[in-house]
């Protein structure tokens, strides 16, 4: 099993759901992050002075899945979030010890699917 | 502030009124006749209600911001602060005297009295049957508090999507020209005073003129990205509801002053009167709303229930004068279904309206105005009031569509879509309106 | 709006306030006398203060979804907005002439005049020794707007837990049928006005009146979940201390037009004293709550700070225009003390009010009434007062506790657990008030 | 609230105003003279004018708590609730008597007529030529209102790093005795109104008198952790720009009041005047101030804009009754190009002032009484307008730095550097602004 | 060493805070998130049209505990969290590599606990 | 390949930041989290009653790097959020089996860094 953690633009957001819904992927967790990469960041202004903003505002998401799922949802990332610009975003792939499903204490593979 | 207020002298004139003995010495005293002090409190109601509605500025501003996304607020904030300056400004520069020529040059059609203000009656006092009602400064400040409403409720239609300098051209020009040329048709005795329409306090001269180019701008400008996918409709929540509702308190209040200073005097049964019709078809638009709104989507929609206040504001503004209590309410219960069924409606027809001014000041700017020809009276006719809404309607759409187009054709209107996602906050202003608040921008 | 002004005929009338000379030669100018202005300055005051008191529902609207949690602000809003509509929409129906019957038919105990409004006086006007003090129009507006403020006092103190359809009907009936009753009884000319019971704005016909059924329902609905766990208090932090400090800055506000309007006319020296006397006492309060709350909890609380200006308003509010101005100084510190000790001790006994609307409407609401008869003067009974708050405090609670009481045991007054948890904003109507911001929803 | 009005002798004054008949029968009504009514309309307009400078209150408390960082926000709320308080009670109790002595005592520079208020004319009534203008009560309350504005300056520009019980020893001090002090000279008649200084509504003495305080404040504090490092300028950015827009907009509306009154009576040519050149001036305010930032930061500064404003504002104060409405035009653009440039300018001179108050009220403060020599005729000189500048500016930023000084010295007046990095709403107060939300307090 | 990670319902959280007290597990971290999991979403409506909203309010929590204490701690969380209604949670288990207390530099299996 | 969480003290993020370019890592992602630790929390008091906040706001990081920048990654964040006082906070090492690069689909070691 694998937890798969990704930071992608905020406005990719829909984008990726479809494209992880259209693999059979359903389940996946979503948190605000700020992040700082490739991307440079940029200026805002205020009040005369200029403030380099180099925390980007992203989305975190997280999606367990088992080993045979893997490539298609790191596809499905890739095809929702890529725009080809800086910025775009990064995949990180964990391995996953266990999972377990609160409501009936199932663990493993099948708590992490249905 | 206190200058030189000699005590000494002070003691002459007594208050009577509950009563006491009265010695009015002074022979200045005794020449201020009541007419004098008449006019006195007439110009003071004047400018209480001048206040009240450069109050609503800061109501639609907080409802348009709070309707609309957090990535747009400080576009949104920017706007409202720059029409009100724009109004008044070029309301002195050429719209006063647009908008009362006092001579027409075209035949009860058109008429301009030159630029800038200050030509007024040598004494600057504007009297009726020989007692004083306001000043030449009242009446222009008055005015030019009303002028800038117009450029305002386009500002929330095309919200979260139009180009800052763009809107701030449509809106000059709106403002500068159409707006007081078209209430001179009216309110400076053109053709249509002169055919017996009435609009009291302006559901046609002022809504209904500043629906008609948010509708236009909506129009042209296309919904909001993600608003309509796939011919479902997406709701795009705003983000603040505690601004919507401070807005459209502020905008009720401010009411009390638009209406109720649209008598144009203090008279006391008038203005307590045109209070009371005021304050309760706002009443009544909340309770058809809110009914209508709980039947249709279930649940009571506050949005839904604030629209229904300004609904029965707008529908009682052409004849809160001339309706009786019951009339108000039935008004303002009917205002309050409409702009339900409006709003609806105009997202089935995708017209994607933020914060619903389109439904609030055009659909119920028009009922408002046929109100007063069902209910007003015999003086009232429904179809010179038909006249007028078709007439202010042809000309106020035609106008704002050839000047939204024609700045669409030149220095275009709609954000790109990156800044648009991104929000306009950033990509007009560079600046955030919450900083430090995580706030989700996905949407 | 400006219709039809002839400028031509416009210059007969010259201020002469300050001495310039006087030129009168229209007729009607000169007819209109001293007592006509009068009237109408004094009609325009009351106006005034008719809307300063409607501002007040929004200073309630803000102050008590500032001081509850984000998942119930849509709620809180919309019971208010609803509310002002019931208030002004039922008290034109049924309780301006509940507690303005003219003539009672029991005893000096009940009396209506029927349902309906606009049987005023031929002209519409009301005078007083023959000077007009108002319209019948704007006595009607004035006191609708008080009507709803009973009701706005129970929202809140029964926030996060009350079922809205419930909380709806209870406000009707009490707005409606119970509030207007019991006012008949002193502002109607009741038994209790016959008897020189003296309340001057309200610190018990409205503000205790709106208490006791605050206390009714808190005792009926029990204590949010969370609050009171083991034996220990666990506060239950408002989400917005801007809202909660707009809400009582707008309270302080409609607070001069509460009180300095409740002298029914514009008399100079009276409406002044009344400003000073009501925003003095609203200092005292600040600073009594301020320095009481620093001392016990040793870091200075702003909410106890703000709850301390509304303290000492309340507490005011009966004697404003008949105390000293360091009578007003001590009515508002102690005020303010006491809404510090009560608002604790209310915690204490497991009684949870979100806002402290009973602390500072309830005990501040009888402190004020009290204190008419220790500092008021001669003329002013303290036994005569305790008999006025002990009916009130009867009637009122037992009339609130009936209602509840009624409504509990049918259609119920309290949400489901799983609603409170996840807030009555998504339970009762589907929505969020701040929608992309991120907040913890675990408490 | 109506307590014993007698509808039955009621209907005998018949409003005339509009050219009905007028029957005045009761003796009591036909004694009211011209001059009396026009008391009443005075001093209810000054009524309305306090209140209105009163919500200015809330306007500065918005306006400070949007342009700095939520994790302060409580500290602010409660200052700003804190000095209204403190402001109203020592005003009552030193403040009126040294800025309004009657008689000086050293030369024409010092006067104190005693503590507490009361000791007004018998009949509580002031008059000018024999006419009511106001009572003592109003003039007292009125005047304590803008009292407490002066410290409302300081509470900005100190901000987010001041410690709470200095910041209010502090004021508290400035509030009872330096302001009224300074006022003496000019409103309370003594040697620079003598000399022929003007200074209508108080560009300097309230604005600038505030804003020395503030300079005065901000260099004794230093700048806040992390806004000026290595040399480089760290904007720190408000956290609400609907609050501060919310701020702004009350404080506009305050202004039509803090002008609008310091006519002192409601003489309508003056008054609505008044209005004019305060609208127009704010309304040009924001525009100088809205080009410049465009051209200078190349998107558009909603703050900029909104300071602009208020800078149009404070400019105008000085002369709002003597200067044309193309004099406004021009003083409002110019104090727009000016608080642009002094607030890039303080920052580039490391005076750190989170809400820009000294650009606003002292830069803008000058410039309007300076204005006045220029723009307000040949009765004014330029250089008895800069004594009086010069002389308010020596004596009142010597006192703010004694003060701020000597408590520096003793209980000291900066936070601890830990505190000031976890927020003053934590330190001071133990509480949260915005309970619940997620807020990155990395900043 | 193990770090947990688990997504519950926000207003299940103080329970399980307490139920991890019980266990004498102190430490843990807190975050808010958005999950799409077996729970279906509910629906919002505004200005009468229907939002369907399948990101729903979660509460992330993250526990970096010793191997020995692994199973009482998915005990307690399974304990705080159940109701036994979908939209319970999941568990999920990481291997941790490492840990290092800030403070004192400490490593390890001490890092992690007192 | 290492994912590196720390938690840290919000107002210690900036310094954080600073010592790591000095290490040259640039890319961080930033989250807000609330906290439970061997600081034991401290006292809000609202209208008259005690509250006692044990959950504290933290600053999350993640950093993904190659094995050879782990220790210097761990001292530069050591360095920067380091005062000495409790609360300073935790360092958590994870493995990182994958990391995938959104724009240019490439993997691994290349991914994570330039
Ligand atoms: N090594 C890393 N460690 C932690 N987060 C990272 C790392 N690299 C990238 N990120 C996250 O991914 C986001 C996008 O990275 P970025 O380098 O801008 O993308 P791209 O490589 O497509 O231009 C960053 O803002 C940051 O949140
Ligand atoms: N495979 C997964 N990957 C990432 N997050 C998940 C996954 N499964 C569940 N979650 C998280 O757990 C939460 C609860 O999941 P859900 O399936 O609704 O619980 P249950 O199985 O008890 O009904 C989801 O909202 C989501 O945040
Ligand atoms: N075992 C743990 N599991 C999860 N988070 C932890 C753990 N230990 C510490 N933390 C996080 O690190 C933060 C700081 O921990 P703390 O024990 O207060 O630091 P220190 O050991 O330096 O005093 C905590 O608030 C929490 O967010």
């Amino acid at each position: 099993m694998k937890l798969i953690v990704a930071y992608i633009q905020p406005e990719r957001l829909n984008a990726v759901k479809q494209a992880l819904y259209e693999k059979e992927i359903f389940r996946l967790s979503v948190m605000n992050a700020l992040g700082c990469g490739q991307q440079k960041g940029y200026h805002e202004s205020y009040r005369g002075s200029d403030i380099e903003v180099n925390l980007l505002k992203k989305v975190r998401l997280e999606v367990a899945i088992n080993e045979e799922y893997l490539e298609s949802t790191i596809d499905a990332i890739i095809q929702g979030a890529r725009t080809g610009k800086i910025g775009d975003g990064k995949i990180f792939v964990l391995d996953l010890a266990d999972c377990v499903r609160i409501r009936t204490g199932e663990k493993g593979k099948e708590a992490i699917g249905g | 502030m206190r200058k030189s207020v000699t005590l000494t002298v002070a003691f002459l004139c007594i208050l009577a009124v509950f009563g006491l003995p009265v010695v009015s010495l002074a022979d200045e005293a005794a020449a201020v006749t009541g007419a004098d002090a008449t006019f006195v409190a007439n110009n003071t109601w004047m400018l209480v209600a001048t206040f009240l509605v450069f109050l609503m500025h800061l109501g639609f501003a907080s409802l348009e911001a709070g309707m609309t996304r957090a990535k747009n607020t400080v576009n949104i904030l920017f706007k409202n602060t720059a029409i009100i300056s724009i109004g008044i400004l070029t309301y002195a520069l050429v719209g006063f005297n647009l908008m009362y020529p006092c001579e027409f040059s075209l035949g009860q059609w058109f008429g301009f009295a030159g630029f800038g203000i200050g030509a007024g009656p040598e004494d600057m006092i504007i009297a009726e049957d020989g007692v004083g009602v306001y000043t030449y400064w009242t009446d222009f400040i008055f005015q030019a508090m009303f002028a800038a409403t117009a450029a305002t409720i386009v500002s929330g239609a095309v919200a979260e999507r139009i180009k800052l300098h763009s809107f701030l051209l449509v809106t000059t020009l709106y403002v500068a020209f159409v707006y007081p040329w078209l209430g001179s048709w009216q309110w400076g005795e053109g053709w249509l005073d002169q055919m017996g329409f009435y609009d009291f306090a302006g559901s046609t001269l002022v809504h209904s003129v500043g629906g008609w180019a948010a509708l236009a701008g909506v129009i042209l400008l296309g919904p909001r990205l993600g608003k309509y996918v796939n011919g479902s409709i997406k709701p795009i929540m705003g983000h603040s509801m505690p601004l919507a509702t401070i807005g459209v308190f502020l905008l009720w209040l401010g009411w009390f002053g638009f209406n109720g200073g649209s008598v144009l005097s203090a008279d006391p049964v008038e203005v307590s009167f045109v209070f009371v019709t005021t304050a309760i078809a706002a009443a009544s638009g909340v309770l058809g709303a809110m009914v209508l709104s709980w039947f249709i989507q279930k649940k009571p929609d506050l949005t839904m229930a604030l629209n229904g206040a300004l609904a029965g504001l707008v529908g009682i503004t052409a004849g809160a004068d001339v309706v009786s209590v019951t009339s108000a309410v039935i008004i303002g219960v009917i205002a309050g279904f409409l702009v339900v069924v409006s709003v609806i409606g105009l997202d089935r027809a995708k017209l994607d309206d933020p914060v619903g001014a389109i439904s609030v000041h055009l659909t119920c700017g028009i009922w408002g105005t046929l109100a007063v020809g069902i209910f007003g009276g015999e003086e009232f006719s429904f179809i010179t009031q038909l006249i007028g809404v078709v007439a202010y309607g042809v000309v106020a759409f035609v106008a704002a569509l050839a000047i939204f187009g024609l700045v669409k054709a030149t220095i275009g209107i709609r954000v790109s879509e990156e800044e648009e996602l991104s929000g306009l906050d950033l990509g007009e202003h560079g600046m955030e309106a919450y900083s430090g608040f995580e706030i989700y921008t996905t949407q």
